[in-house]
């Protein structure tokens, strides 16, 4: 777990560029979501129940024609993400203050 | 529990089903849709005891928590010192309100006990029919939705 | 094997039951996985007879809780029989014997 | 002055320094086990073993009632019958456990062989697999029927984990399990120890939570909640999912080794699986 918390700064690096670029197709909005869900699996170990089902709940907003929705949804996953990385970083040090001495 | 008694009523369990295959001769209580389908329980009792005059009396003991651990499985016990025919048990707020009747032969202690569903939080009554009158017994049990599902 | 179990004990004159019968008790008010309502179907009557003599009977309403749990006491003694029998709003019924200890 | 400063600073060094070439498994038990004796001063030790009905009066008289004639009895006897019955080979669980299967005393434990720790229901799906057999799946159904089965004939028996001092894998994999106890996970952020330790007894909406300490000591269980039997990974993974983790496989690495974790702090009390919760 903890040679996964060296590629963090790494990921968050790759991630932020596509993310809030504003830039490109709502489908590629998701891709990029899809795959940073994907990398912040396999460099912390672990994953957030909602990431993915927001992913999914933005493709099912596309695929019924709420470009908007999908992609403020793909965008929030993406935020999930984010937030996946944070915790597994902060938590990296402080699992240990809440072990009693 | 002592395991070993409960291995030991297995195997006494297991060895009365053979004696099963006689059909057996029923003495039900007879259940009845007119008793207990109705929506309210004054009308559950008046066709169950032909009456529905309740009286409180606190020789009546009920026993049900305050808050339920789960509503699908309460734990709810009836006992009474009365010369008790009949006990039945209430739960208000249950869509069809009267959840048991219990029949008690002279010889038999006045008491039941079971596990009941409720639905939501509910206002629970014993009843225990003695020398033709109804007595009753009531309490809240509260039914809440948990925190932790899992 | 039967879908009751019994214990029954002798307290000083006072035969202890306890019984569990093995029965969803379906309210009718529950759906499966497709939407579909499950039927009601749920024990209505059970009954008790020792040395053939009835010593306990009750009926259900839907709201006792599945796999049914009776409890009751009898004047009886140690080495009497117990038979416990149920019926179902379907008409199946199901019973089983012990011996009082 | 300067002289004595000095001793001082050496002696804290000196106490620094020891106590942490000597923190590990047993004196992160024994910290671990005093923190819910302060925290539930009113709770004799041993009733630890009983989960939250330890800690809560009110929950522990419905608890009491349904253990009347709890529905796990079921359970045992259907455990028994697949326990008893015989593989295509002519065997049967009783080969690999035997007569009675009462061996919960002996997992979770470090396998040096194979470097791994070793669960009661893994045990009993490699005995299945070994013969021949079809394994049963972790979480619920015939696995927690014959878990329920042989941990009823271990009622009793005390739980005495080992984390072997030769073998620093096993120790690791403890460390493991240590670091996912304490770890904040899911979206709500939670780790084991912020709801068993740090808030035991406190509510969560209608719930109050169970402590840690005794938290391995009586599964399977017949949980109200499941209206059926589950083991301890079938709940690890519900915890999990409430925190809006993804949970981790039955008896995968993860499990495990939280297995090992959580039942070696609860060393000193003894199994009293299955049980019934809310």
């Amino acid at each position: 777990m903890n040679q996964g918390m060296k590629v963090i700064a790494l990921g968050v690096a790759l991630m932020s560029s596509v993310a809030f670029a504003g830039n490109g197709t709502t489908a590629e909005h998701i891709e990029a979501a899809t795959a940073a869900y994907k990398q912040v699996s396999k460099d912390t170990g672990y994953q957030w129940t909602v990431t993915v089902q927001t992913i999914k709940a933005a493709q099912k907003a596309l695929d019924a024609g709420d470009d908007q929705g999908a992609r403020k949804l793909a965008h929030e996953a993406m935020a999930l993400v984010e937030a996946t990385r944070t915790q597994a970083k902060l938590e990296s040090e402080n699992w240990k203050m809440r072990v009693p001495k | 529990m002592d395991r070993r008694s409960v291995l030991k009523i297995a195997g006494a369990v297991s060895a009365a089903t053979a004696a099963m295959f006689a059909v057996p001769r029923m003495a039900f209580a007879a259940y009845s849709d007119a008793i207990f389908k109705q929506k309210a329980g004054a009308d559950a009792l008046q066709n169950a005891y032909g009456a529905n005059a309740t009286t409180p009396s606190d020789q009546v003991k009920l026993k049900a928590p305050d808050i339920a651990e789960n509503g699908a499985v309460v734990p709810v016990s009836v006992e009474t010192d009365m010369d008790a025919e009949s006990i039945a048990i209430l739960i208000t707020e249950n869509p069809s309100p009267l959840a048991i009747t219990a029949d008690i032969p002279a010889g038999t202690k006045a008491m039941v006990k079971t596990r009941c569903r409720m639905g939501k939080t509910t206002q629970v009554t014993a009843v225990v029919k003695s020398g033709g009158k109804l007595y009753t017994a009531s309490k809240e049990v509260k039914v809440t939705i948990g925190g932790c599902g899992g | 094997m039967s879908s009751i179990r019994i214990k029954a004990k002798d307290r000083k004159g006072l035969v202890d039951v306890k019984c569990l019968m093995k029965h969803n008790m379906e309210t009718g008010l529950r759906k499966d996985k497709s939407g579909k309502k499950i039927p009601e179907h749920w024990i209505q009557d059970v009954s008790a007879e020792s040395n053939g003599k009835v010593v306990f009977t009750a009926a259900f309403n839907t709201s006792i809780s599945k796999d049914p749990y009776l409890a009751f006491a009898f004047a009886g003694k140690k080495g009497d029989s117990l038979k416990v029998s149920w019926k179902d709003n379907t008409g199946a019924t199901d019973s089983a014997e012990t011996v009082i200890k | 002055m300067k002289k004595i400063i000095s001793h001082v600073a050496f002696g804290l060094l000196g106490l620094s320094v020891s106590a942490a070439v000597v923190a590990g498994p047993a004196e992160d038990r024994a910290a671990f086990q005093k923190f819910y004796e302060n925290r539930f001063p009113d709770t004799p030790v041993a009733d630890f073993q009983n989960g939250v009905y330890s800690i809560l009066p009110a929950a522990r008289e419905q608890w009491e009632a349904i253990e009347e004639f709890p529905p796990y009895e079921l359970s045992i006897e259907r455990g028994e019958e697949i326990y008893n019955k015989t593989f295509a080979n002519g065997k049967s669980l009783a080969s690999c456990f035997g007569d009675d299967g009462a061996v919960r005393e002996k997992y979770p434990h470090w396998d040096k062989d194979r470097g791994m720790v070793v669960t009661m229901e893994l045990a009993i799906n490699e005995c299945l697999e070994a013969n021949g057999e079809k394994p049963l799946k972790y979480k619920k159904g015939a696995m927690a029927d014959v878990s329920a089965f042989m941990s009823y004939n271990s009622r009793g028996q005390s739980i005495n984990v080992e984390i072997p001092s030769d073998d620093p894998r096993a120790l690791a994999a403890y460390e493991m399990g240590k670091e996912q106890f304490y770890t904040k996970r899911g979206q709500l952020n939670f780790a084991c120890a912020d709801c068993h330790m740090h808030t035991a007894g406190m509510m969560y909406r209608a719930d109050t939570v169970s402590p840690a300490f005794g938290h391995a000591t009586s599964w399977p269980v017949f949980r109200s909640k499941w209206q059926s039997m589950g083991t301890l990974h079938r709940r690890f993974a519900g915890c999990h999912n409430n925190i809006r983790a993804n949970p981790f496989k039955a008896q995968g690495e993860e499990y495990r080794n939280l297995e090992y974790f959580v039942t070696y702090m609860s060393n000193g009390l003894e199994f009293n699986g299955p049980a019934a919760r809310k």
